[in-house]
């Protein structure tokens, strides 16, 4: 062990990766698509996922692209609004919703709690497919047109003013919003009901705490969205409806119930992200969490005030002022828990013994880039700043440092965490750390300027900008290949690794979780037999006795 | 749901209690089965209980908008033919609780015998509803397919509603929102009778492996929670009812 | 600028003159706006300035290197506390200063004049109550109150004016309001800043703030003719509204002679007020306005009358203060003067001292 | 939110009987035609405020479908017999669903006190 990192591999020229595991112990494609085995349904995800996440990339690739000339030069308007429309919605509902629970929550969540599977691998497995039948939808839409609604349906422009593919975008998140509530489901069941003996509430690691609280969020808030869709479509087809202003309906009803469901869900996103956070954190700083209880009830403060805080996406769009104020003072308080969090993570390095490995150089990443997307959080949760930056490119920056400083940061700094629990071998170190260097400063180049242009007053979703805008904008496109560098570089090297990657031994990071208690890649149950929880969670101690133990009965 | 086992076995040779066929190899025990079941099924309402809750909060908007136009939406709705649907459900409801009860004690021929009205009883309510329907059709009260304001610019034009309850004349205005009401109606009762319908589909596949004696050997979990969702199915009902048929009808 | 500049030094040129972090400050409320803005900066700054030294500070002195092996904490009540009371209070002083700046945005005061604004795909359309019409345009002068009265024809638009500070939503089927006070003449940017269809980013437009004395030139050179008042008498007439709205005793509807500003008596007992947003409601869907004493009968005129022609009604409802106007309302010659344009009537409270002159 | 030894307590299986559903059946039948019976009579109105009226027939009526909604939640759903998470599981769900209905209220309440 050199005194820079705590990776601890195996001997290299014995050791191998065991014959017997979730990988290996069917053959066939058939043994895949109807598994019922949550590491392998995390990996279909995880594949599933990534080519999304590609395909979006590609379209926001386009979005910069066009923004290059104030002009529309490089396409004509419909279509930029086709491409950030498509961009909205496959990263929101077919990558950031389903990203860390649905790929690295599903292929830990049973191992941290100690169980052999998900409470319901069938419901599991129905997830993935309905998720991959709505992927189909989306990619219809798209081949058939594209949809050009934004990703947030406005009505009445959804409904009466455009003829471009609304109703078959509406499905395909209609569908894949059920795959998010089954796995949601899927999860708050596990957790309760699947708990190892010994495994009590307070034992568990906090990235359960914060999926539970975001599977909460997806049982509750999605099927609102599931029902405004279908409203939507109905409104659509029979020309009448309860969002249509000219026969009495009200628009902003719309708002109302969509916000009901989204506003949560960006707590969707973020939340499992948190979870990840947190296990890094502890991980390489050798420390449990600073004041645990705090981090898990602020995950669950956060879900539950996430429900009285959607109408601060309506300040301006002529809700009652008095009702804007009372969801202005319910966004302020759900910051707090936010503001928590960060100060506990960075109070957990205090008196550790830090090392910088990838995932945690990802995780310092995030704790920046959440800090500025949480504050600027706040401008916009301030009835009266909000009249000035809302829906100019403030927003799509705050939302951006949020969703893809912080959501995707912790996405990958999840990835490279569990890589070698996932395929049992690590990924390269250097490059690694360079991928995730260059993703840190292509993200800062790419949104930061996006900040200005908003106070400058920008409004998101033009095709063409008045000419003084353009400086800012070439910074933010430079930025953004940057970045596309940054997010091709993992799928590069982590896709090297899989044949040449360094044998990674059970538990490379010397962490406490369950998940590295068995070997890599696990077992398909899991465990060779049901763990017992004997100890508290990131109980570092125990470990170096465990270890001890070890040492001590092979010599 | 089933009690098949397709969960791929341990690798490890793994030393296994005796156990009913029907617990899946990831339980410990068949209590905790039907416990986690149970619990995911309470979960699955819930998200229907906010599906309808969107559908709840724009009826009590626009009732509260478009007071007038729902009372006499309302009037056309055949209070007959509601009360009676009402009866049926909550029939269909009880023996529905008698299908899980007789699988407790594990009788089979009352099992079906009881899953058999419930399946009845739940035709019989879509029919019922297809004959509302089929009356809206009739007389061009479907939104947005063949709709006419007729009933509400002139009530006396209609008969049989009129001699009950001699409603005025809509203002033109208003009795343009009659249509709201009925898009409302024809969203609430159709998610309803969707749900009815999924419910049959579900009810005749228990009905089939009920009659191979699947659930009158101790393992009740999937009658038990197909309970759940037609009960569920029933409260809907229950409120729709009220909102729907009985608006002023004095 | 077709192109991207090919060489850099020209565009960094062009970037270093251009060059700001936030717009110009053209009306009364933005240096308010500021205010708050650059209070909530600082406190990011700190924010982020804190978890960035705690971050590396803690790098340094417990790096594995330095610090090999780590001291377990349970976590500390107080510090804890003091992180959650802290943000707490300031997160609710920018609360309440937010919620202060939202109200003054949002209400216009009194005397304040009334510029009507109707978005469209892909346009807006500004109507002074003097007659003159604008599109993408608005013109407006310094040092008075402006406010505007916004409704959308199709989807939502949304009015935003950067150098003001000021943004609000045109909304389909319902009137919004928001003011400001223009204090440096120039040019500013109009922006429509909700995503509306194809031509979402050309719907753009100039505010052009302009000294009262170059107004009321522009008022005058700009004029159409008649006022909106006058239009929507000729409308009143066409559309025989004065048939019922009369103030003969046998008359089938209400006077609407001063109704403006004024209090009704509903039918279903309610007390509202006669503003804007209630006598279009009353045009469009009036059985939901019927006044106390009169029967239901009043058609509704939604999809016969667009929204400028409601706009022209609302503004001749406003400005009637005496039954002979509807007595006479046939006789289109009867009308005012010009030159009365450049006193735009203003939508306030009293509106007797503010009525355009009578012939 | 914790349910100690939710694993392997709690698990004997309370069997209700069949004259308890009867009952409950025989109530909801007449709760329905008690409910039905009561829209054909004007209960009034209570003026709480100007502008602001309670209608008693919908409270009524949505009171007797809350009764019996409960009366099939607790016996036909057994939560009466059920553990404590699951009682919970059922109030989350009424909360959440008046929280979707009363914040959205809010709003259109309110909108008529101010001039915007």
């Amino acid at each position: 062990m050199s005194a820079a990192t705590i990776v601890t591999l195996p001997d290299q020229s014995t050791a191998r990766i065991p014959k017997m595991n979730f990988l290996t112990k069917e053959n066939g494609l058939l043994s895949w698509l109807l598994t019922g085995d949550h590491k392998r349904i995390a990996t279909l995800y995880l594949i599933s996922i990534t080519f999304f996440f590609f395909i979006g990339g590609a379209l926001a690739g386009l979005i910069r692209l066009e923004l290059l000339t104030p002009q529309t030069s490089l396409m004509a308007a419909d279509t930029y609004n086709k491409v950030f429309s498509m961009h909205g919605l496959i990263m929101v509902f077919f990558f950031l919703v389903p990203s860390v629970p649905a790929t690295i929550g599903n292929f830990v969540v049973p191992m941290m709690v100690g169980a052999k599977d998900l409470a319901l691998p069938k419901i599991n497995l129905l997830s993935w497919y309905l998720y991959v039948l709505g992927g189909c939808m989306m990619i219809y839409t798209m081949a058939a047109g594209g949809v050009d609604t934004g990703w947030t349906f406005t009505t009445p422009l959804s409904t009466h003013y455009l003829n471009t593919n609304v109703a078959s975008a509406a499905t395909a998140v209609f569908i894949a919003g059920f795959s998010s509530i089954f796995t949601g489901l899927n999860f708050i069941v596990t957790i309760h009901k699947m708990r190892c003996p010994g495994m009590t509430w307070f034992r568990l690691p906090l990235f359960i705490w914060s999926n539970y609280a975001a599977s909460i969020l997806m049982v509750l808030g999605t099927p609102v969205l599931a029902i405004v869709l279908v409203l939507v479509v109905l409104e659509r087809t029979v020309h009448i409806g309860v969002f249509d202003p000219a026969y009495g309906g009200d628009p902003i009803l719309f708002q109302h119930l969509f916000w009901f469901y989204s506003h949560p869900a960006v707590y969707i996103m973020i939340l499992p992200g948190f979870g990840v956070i947190s296990e890094v954190i502890s991980t390489f700083s050798r420390k449990r969490v600073f004041g645990y209880t705090a981090v898990a009830f602020s995950s669950v403060a956060i879900a539950v005030f996430a429900f009285f805080v959607w109408a601060h996406h309506m300040f301006i769009m002529g809700i009652s002022n008095y009702s804007a104020i009372v969801f202005s003072l319910m966004t302020m308080l759900v910051a707090v828990p936010s503001a928590i969090k960060i100060f506990n993570w960075a109070f957990t390095l205090y008196k550790g013994s830090i090392t910088f490995e990838t995932p945690m150089l990802y995780a310092f990443g995030f704790m920046g880039l959440f800090t500025i997307g949480g504050m600027t959080g706040v401008f916009l949760g301030s009835t009266g700043t909000d009249i000035q930056l809302t829906e100019t490119y403030f927003i799509v920056a705050h939302f951006h440092f949020v969703m893809v400083g912080g959501m995707l940061m912790s996405f990958l700094s999840g990835i490279h965490f569990w890589w070698p629990k996932w395929t049992g071998r690590m990924y390269p170190e250097k490059l690694s750390q360079l991928a995730a260097l260059t993703t840190f400063i292509g993200f800062n180049l790419t949104f930061f300027p996006q900040f200005i242009l908003g106070t400058l007053g920008m409004p998101r979703r033009y095709a063409a900008y008045p000419p003084e805008f353009q400086a800012l904008n070439v910074f933010s496109t430079a930025g953004a290949t940057v970045l596309g560098v940054g997010y091709l570089l993992p799928i590069l090297y982590l896709t090297w690794s899989l044949k040449y990657g360094a044998i990674a031994g059970d538990n490379p990071w010397q962490a406490t979780g369950l998940e590295w208690q068995t070997q890599s890649p696990p077992l398909t149950e899991n465990f060779p037999e049901i763990p017992i929880m004997d100890h508290e969670a990131y109980d570092y101690e125990w470990l170096e006795k465990q270890q001890q133990k070890e040492v001590a009965s092979v010599g | 749901m089933s009690d098949s086992t397709a969960t791929a076995n341990g690798a490890v040779a793994e030393v296994h209690h005796e156990h009913p066929s029907y617990q899946r190899h990831h339980f410990e025990s068949v209590e905790q089965q039907f416990d986690t079941t149970n619990f995911a099924m309470w979960l699955f309402l819930l998200t229907e209980v906010m599906f309808f809750g969107g559908l709840f909060t724009s009826y009590l908007i626009m009732r509260n908008w478009y007071y007038p136009a729902f009372v006499e939406g309302s009037h056309q709705l055949s209070i007959f033919w509601g009360t009676a649907n009402t009866a049926v459900l909550l029939c269909s409801s009880f023996t529905m609780a008698m299908a899980v009860w007789s699988a407790e004690v594990r009788r089979k021929g009352m099992l079906l015998l009881f899953l058999g009205l419930t399946f009845v009883l739940g035709i019989g309510f879509l029919g019922i509803k297809g004959i509302e329907w089929h009356e809206k059709w009739e007389k061009s009260h479907v939104p947005g397919l063949r709709y006419s304001e007729a009933s509400f610019l002139n009530p006396a034009s209609d008969k049989e509603v009129y001699k009950e309850y001699h409603d005025k004349p809509l203002a033109p205005d208003m009795a343009a929102k009659t249509e709201q009401y009925f898009f409302l109606y024809f969203a609430l009762t159709g998610m309803h009778a969707l749900h009815m319908v999924i419910g049959v589909g579900i009810l005749i596949f228990i009905m089939v492996r009920a009659k191979s004696g699947a659930y009158t050997s101790g393992h009740v979990t999937f009658v038990e929670n197909f309970g759940l969702y037609w009960h569920f199915v029933d409260i809907i009902w229950i409120f729709l009812y009220p909102l729907l048929y009985l608006i002023s009808r004095y | 600028m077709d192109h991207i500049s090919p060489v850099l030094w020209q565009f960094l040129d062009k970037w270093l003159t251009h060059f700001a972090l936030y717009p110009p400050e053209a009306s009364k409320i933005a240096p308010e706006a500021d205010a708050l803005y650059f209070f909530m900066i600082l406190i990011s700054l700190v924010g982020l300035t804190l978890v960035v030294l705690l971050i590396v500070a803690f790098s340094i002195l417990y790096s594995k290197k330095r610090h090999p092996k780590a001291i377990q904490i349970e976590g500390s009540t107080i510090l804890e506390a003091t992180w959650t009371i802290i943000p707490l209070g300031l997160f609710l002083i920018m609360f309440v200063w937010g919620a202060l700046l939202y109200f003054r945005i949002y209400t216009p005061p009194a005397n304040a004049m009334n510029i009507y604004v109707v978005g469209k795909q892909w346009m807006w359309k500004v109507e002074h109550p003097g007659g003159q019409h604008e599109i993408d345009a608005l013109h407006v002068p310094t040092g008075r109150p402006v406010q505007l009265t916004l409704i959308s024809q199709d989807v939502f638009h949304s009015f935003s004016i950067p150098a003001f500070r000021v943004k609000r939503e045109a909304i389909p089927g319902r009137y919004s309001t928001v003011w400001f006070e223009a204090t440096t003449p120039g040019t500013y940017h109009l922006f429509c800043t909700q995503y509306c269809g194809t031509n979402h980013s050309q719907m753009i437009g100039d505010i052009v703030v302009m000294t009262p004395d170059d107004f009321r030139k522009w008022l005058e050179g700009s004029t159409s003719g008649s006022s909106l008042a006058q239009d929507g008498e000729r409308l009143f007439a066409s559309l025989s509204c004065n048939a019922c709205h009369n103030a003969r005793p046998d008359a089938r509807g209400p006077s609407l002679v001063n109704v403006y500003d004024s209090q009704l008596m509903l039918s279903t007992g309610q007390t509202v007020t006669a503003d804007d947003a209630y006598l279009r409601q009353a045009i469009l869907s009036p059985s939901q306005h019927i006044t106390q004493g009169y029967a239901p009968i009043m058609p509704t005129y939604q999809g016969q009358v667009s929204e400028e022609g409601v706009i022209e009604l609302v503004e001749y409802i406003k400005n009637l203060d005496s039954d002979y106007r509807v007595q006479q309302t046939l006789n289109t010659t009867d009308l005012v003067p010009e030159g009365q344009a450049g006193k735009a009537p203003t939508a306030g409270q009293k509106p007797a001292a503010q009525k355009e002159a009578k012939p | 939110m914790s349910e100690p030894g939710e694993h392997n307590e709690n698990n004997q299986h309370h069997i209700v009987s069949p004259a308890l559903y009867a009952v409950i059946l025989a109530i909801l039948l007449c709760a329905t035609a008690l409910t039905c019976g009561m829209s054909y009579i004007d209960l009034g109105e209570w003026h709480i405020a100007p502008g602001l009226t309670l209608f008693w027939n919908p409270v009524v009526a949505l009171a007797i479908a809350c009764t019996k909604m409960m009366l099939v939640v607790l016996f036909f759903m057994h939560v009466k017999y059920s553990t404590r998470l699951t009682k919970l599981t059922v109030a989350c769900g009424l909360f959440t669903f008046i929280v979707l209905i009363g914040m959205t209220m809010t709003d259109y309440f309110t909108r008529a006190w101010g001039r915007w």
